[in-house]
């Protein structure tokens, strides 16, 4: 059962959204463990015990547990499938942008595959490199996913529902160290629209455009610009395909100024953000579109080097006061 | 088995084979795109298992898929229009020869990765499990199926949750022409065998055993007795894997069962030795089942109607270009 | 024994620049088979019979065997490893992008990892979903590998040599279109050297960045461009890590209007080059960047409806048209 | 085996023990980064392998390598400033303790992928075969690799090919907790049986009888007749997947094999049946090979080194940050 409207952590709202949907609809399955992390939220997978073998702990077998997911959704099920971080998807690259995102398309519509596959992604402290890349821009890039990314508890919980209905396979990436973040999350089966981005903050000055852990981020550097009397507005498109191109271009147009902070690498969701505005928001550009996204080498152990090659708020600012300069 | 289910098998493996022969006929008369895969020589595994199957039995094939649709009656007309690309194709013109897709008539997506089938039936099996159906889950595949890390990790699945899934295995691997797999397990089965499912072997030419041998593995998969692993072997047919649109073996002449003078050409051996259709034909004139004349009735019909299924789909049209960009929501 | 230069094709050339190494290293190694393609091309593989068991035809075992690659370039041999359709990396993706991507780095420098990946990507004719993804911007959205995309003959040969002696795990992308190119190579141990554009032709009014079969296709629309008196540059970037910014922004500051052809998705190596150029070379522009690239869904099988994906010389032109409009 | 060979033995497994109470000293003195994965426990199956191998013998391991790099005599105060992320870390504190790498002494990539090491190990046999090399490659994994079907194919290319490779199994599966595999196996060595390597169990809690069983495996790799693959049988420590410094079973004292009343606390049975160097130390003073003293001076000298090199470690420089963005060439 859901609670009404209340505060909880992120992590907590992952379950609460996967309770209500096992809950109304005998057809939810899950596959996966750990869906709350490893850290002080871990917990919260208390609540999904009663659900017994609706939620199976699969072997270390990402590839074919994957397509486990995807025939089992073909067949009928709604399958939530948690791969733990998202590094391990990466042995299951094939099944989900090659098999999942052509499932649908590809049976001329006559299959439907809803499957959702959830995972950790990004720079998450002593990582090292192979435990820290981010997955979005990949999936992303490969046509056929919807590929969505909460940046607070009831994106979260609105996106898992949203995802859960579609009958196409679904990509979500959340990152590890927003599971404690708490906010008012709405109760029952709550539903976030895919492709409408959210205006955390309006501004006139600078459009920071943020993903995942960065719209925290940029909300910080939207305080710290304020200060210096900089009006920063933080606009999180939620989801990355589909993209609300529209709600972008329309916060650009405002402001002539655009800042993207996203944790990836170059290639991926920072890239095309700019690339979409650089082709159909031109006319409103004032200056340079700013990339704020980690540098193009592996990601090191070391915690100083980790901390340089992560996306934060000092950063964005920064960023933000150069396109303001030029 | 009654004369009516041999005869069955025997239609069964003829409407694969006039269906494959027209495919190679349309490359022919179309500049036709992408590479064949053709089930020639195979149907004697692929009607043999279907023929074993319920209506509403899921299956998953690999790339080298027409044989098995054809045994379970999927539509041939829609099935060439997806060998050509229409818009009245089983998947609209979407996916094309290789991941023909036909619910109606129990097949989920074909996969042309290799590996690809195997696992999702295994997801099938999970889902028809969850929702408590009677029905089985089947994976068509190749030895190939078994190079792939992902074969042995779904054949794991199966068996460690008691999976209903049946684990058709079409094995053409042979030493010296390049195999298409490169296993160092002594047989094939072994794998299987590591992971605890059931298996057997049965020789694919001969349909009738290979019916029989997948009725068993069915009924266990059926039972709730877990997986079941059944081998089929077989010999390629010379143009199994061809580019170019060709009769290696020429088009099929069922009389060439009475009159093996008639056989020749440099790939005569495989015709007297490896032709499921021809070496059936014989067990039933054989044991005087059936004559010369029914037989010959049996396939005037099939060529007739798979002709018919054919000009109907080169005569269809193509989708709209521009709805390439549409998905399907 | 390599020739001096001459007359060849694509496949060929690549042929060459292996038998070119192999003569002059005994630690060069190949694994793969039909590394000329199955066309009218793949006659050039005879070639290296000669070289016995230095050429290793492996089972499909895609994980695998590209780790023994990598495994066996970290151990002293110069490994070219061949995938066939790129589609089959997929199964090697954490092996490539998670393993061979971050052994030199992750090591401090300690480790050498000499391996080339080397597949045919994209828009082939008939493909379908799941045989005509293009690779290229996940390979380059993953740090540590360098990505490099021949265009001619010439540069197939020479970036396959410097791929052999680098250092650090490479990808190459082969367009499966171009191995029956003829064009003159050069002969030996010819080199071309990462992160240097080429450009094609020189031109003022618009500069059409192209990568791999687009180069061809680009340098189609340029002449359509002239007959309207539209003077095309074409720049090929030709490997995508390391990038050529330097190169690709001196074009820009000249033309002021861009053009990127790429047959890739969104949230490719199209997004990356505009995001450059919106971000470095903003005060030189005068027109909305132009990116042709694929439609976001799945490749269909249908022909025409293959056609309609893909990028080609119209649409190229009319992307330009358009700028010059703007 | 003589006295020197069985006091080695249990110097290395010292070695590896009063490392790895030093990382976690140092995880409890700095604000450490990343999860840990320790090695207290399999010190049998580290040690016993480790000593039967060569000086130019190259090993792949785990994210939990720690134990292996000591036992071959990796410098301890590289890898502790690696620990710690520091410039003077075996790695320049690029890849950290997952990652350690150490070709001087026979290590190369070591990676954190379930399935990692055993693949790249097969790779690198087959570069030491075809660079003529008389090394062997060995494969240091657990149970889980098997449940990766990469670890699977990496068999079946060491079989096909006949690679000079030991695959060193550490097996902790155990039914009841969450096993770290989930094989339909009855046993973990029907997957390499099935592909036609020749197998062995041994006891990992027993040093020197795994030290016989490596010597015995690495010979018949050494001899060119291909893999090998060799079981350990673990009991999971305790503290193997701890995410906070802590010391669940204690610090060990040695002198709990001659004075067991000292064995106290939730896990005693652990340490009383499966420490394996109170176990050695038994039967070393039980055949009168030592005496309590000599193996309280060997500790003494371990752990004092062991110590120093922690302190060492403690004080070196942090790479520069900016360095982060710097290939290697
Ligand atoms: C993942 C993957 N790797 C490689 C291929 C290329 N390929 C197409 S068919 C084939 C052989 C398959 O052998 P098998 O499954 O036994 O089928 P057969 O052709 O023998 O009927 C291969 C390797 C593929 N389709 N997918
Ligand atoms: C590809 C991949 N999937 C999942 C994980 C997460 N993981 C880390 S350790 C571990 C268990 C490994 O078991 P085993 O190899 O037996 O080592 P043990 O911890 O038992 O020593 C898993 C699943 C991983 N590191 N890599
Ligand atoms: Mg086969
Ligand atoms: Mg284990």
């Amino acid at each position: 059962m859901s609670q009404s409207s209340s505060q909880m952590n992120f992590a907590e709202a992952i379950i609460d959204a996967l309770c209500v949907a096992m809950d109304n609809d005998p057809k939810v399955s899950i596959i996966g463990r750990g869906i709350s992390g490893h850290g002080a939220e871990a917990g919260a997978d208390k609540r999904l015990a009663p659900y017994g073998d609706r939620v199976l702990d699969p072997p270390t077998s990402e590839a074919a547990v994957a397509m486990l997911s995807l025939g089992a959704s073909m067949s009928g099920l709604r399958m939530f499938h948690h791969f733990g971080s998202g590094v391990f998807a990466f042995e299951a690259w094939n099944q989900v942008v090659n098999e999942a995102a052509n499932a649908r398309y590809m049976s001329g519509g006559r299959l439907k595959s809803p499957v959702t596959y959830c995972m950790f992604h990004g720079l998450r402290n002593g990582g090292g490199p192979q435990h820290s890349a981010s997955l979005h821009g990949g999936y992303a890039h490969n046509p056929g996913l919807e590929v969505v990314m909460p940046a607070t508890p009831a994106d979260a919980k609105g996106l898992v529902l949203t995802s859960l209905y579609s009958d196409n396979a679904t990509v979500m990436l959340v990152h590890p160290t927003l599971l404690a973040l708490r906010a008012d999350v709405p109760g029952g089966d709550y539903r976030v629209p895919f492709g409408k981005a959210a205006v955390h903050k309006q501004g006139k000055d600078v459009t920071i455009v943020a993903i995942s852990r960065q719209v925290t981020e940029a909300l910080k550097a939207a305080d710290m610009l304020a200060k210096d009397g900089i009006s920063a507005e933080v606009v999180d498109p939620r989801t990355l395909v589909p993209l609300d191109e529209a709600g972008l271009l329309a916060s650009v147009a405002k402001t002539g100024r655009v800042v993207v902070a996203d944790e990836g690498p170059n290639f991926g969701s920072a890239s095309e953000i700019a690339a979409v505005i650089a082709e159909k928001g031109f006319k409103s550009l004032k200056a340079p579109i700013m990339r704020v996204n980690r540098p193009h080498t592996p990601v090191p152990f070391s915690p100083d080097m980790e901390a340089f090659m992560t996306p934060d708020a000092e950063k964005i600012a920064a960023a933000a006061r150069r396109t303001l300069a030029a | 088995m009654n004369k009516q289910e041999r005869l069955a098998l025997f239609e069964c493996m003829l409407r694969i084979r006039r269906f494959e022969e027209d495919v190679i006929r349309l490359a022919m008369a179309h500049e036709y795109v992408g590479r064949q895969h053709l089930y020639i020589g195979a149907e004697g595994a692929g009607a043999g298992a279907c023929l074993a199957l319920n209506k509403d039995d899921i299956a998953h094939t690999t790339h080298r898929n027409h044989g098995y649709l054809v045994a379970r009656g999927s539509d041939r007309m829609a099935m060439f229009a997806e060998v050509l690309g229409r818009e009245g194709g089983t998947n609209k013109g979407r996916g094309g020869p290789w991941h023909i897709c036909d619910p109606d008539v129990g097949f989920h997506s074909t996969s042309a990765m290799v590996g690809g089938s195997i696992a999702l039936a295994v997801g099938t099996a999970y889902g028809l499990m969850k929702q408590g159906s009677k029905a089985i889950s089947v994976a068509h595949f190749g030895d190939g199926t078994l190079d792939e890390g992902i074969g042995y990790e779904a054949l794991n699945l199966a068996s460690l949750f008691k999976l209903p899934v049946l684990f058709m295995c079409e094995n053409n691997a042979k030493p010296g022409q390049r195999p298409s797999s490169m296993l160092a397990a002594k047989h094939l089965s072994h794998v299987p065998a590591a992971l605890d499912i059931p298996t057997a072997a049965v020789d694919g030419r001969d349909v009738e055993a290979v019916h029989e041998a997948a009725k068993a593995a069915v009924a266990h998969v059926r039972a709730g007795k877990g997986p079941f692993f059944l081998q089929a072997d077989l010999e390629r047919w010379p143009g199994s894997h061809q580019v170019h649109a060709a009769f290696p073996t020429g088009v099929t002449d069922i009389s060439m069962a009475w009159e093996p003078g008639k056989i020749e050409g440099k790939h005569a051996d495989w015709i007297k030795t490896y032709d499921p259709i021809l070496l059936q034909a014989k067990t039933l004139l054989g044991d005087k089942t059936a004559t010369q004349d029914e037989l010959l009735a049996i396939d005037k019909r099939v060529t007739e109607d798979t002709a018919r299924a054919r000009e109907a789909a080169e005569k269809s049209p193509f989708p709209k270009a521009e709805d390439a960009a549409k998905q399907f929501a």
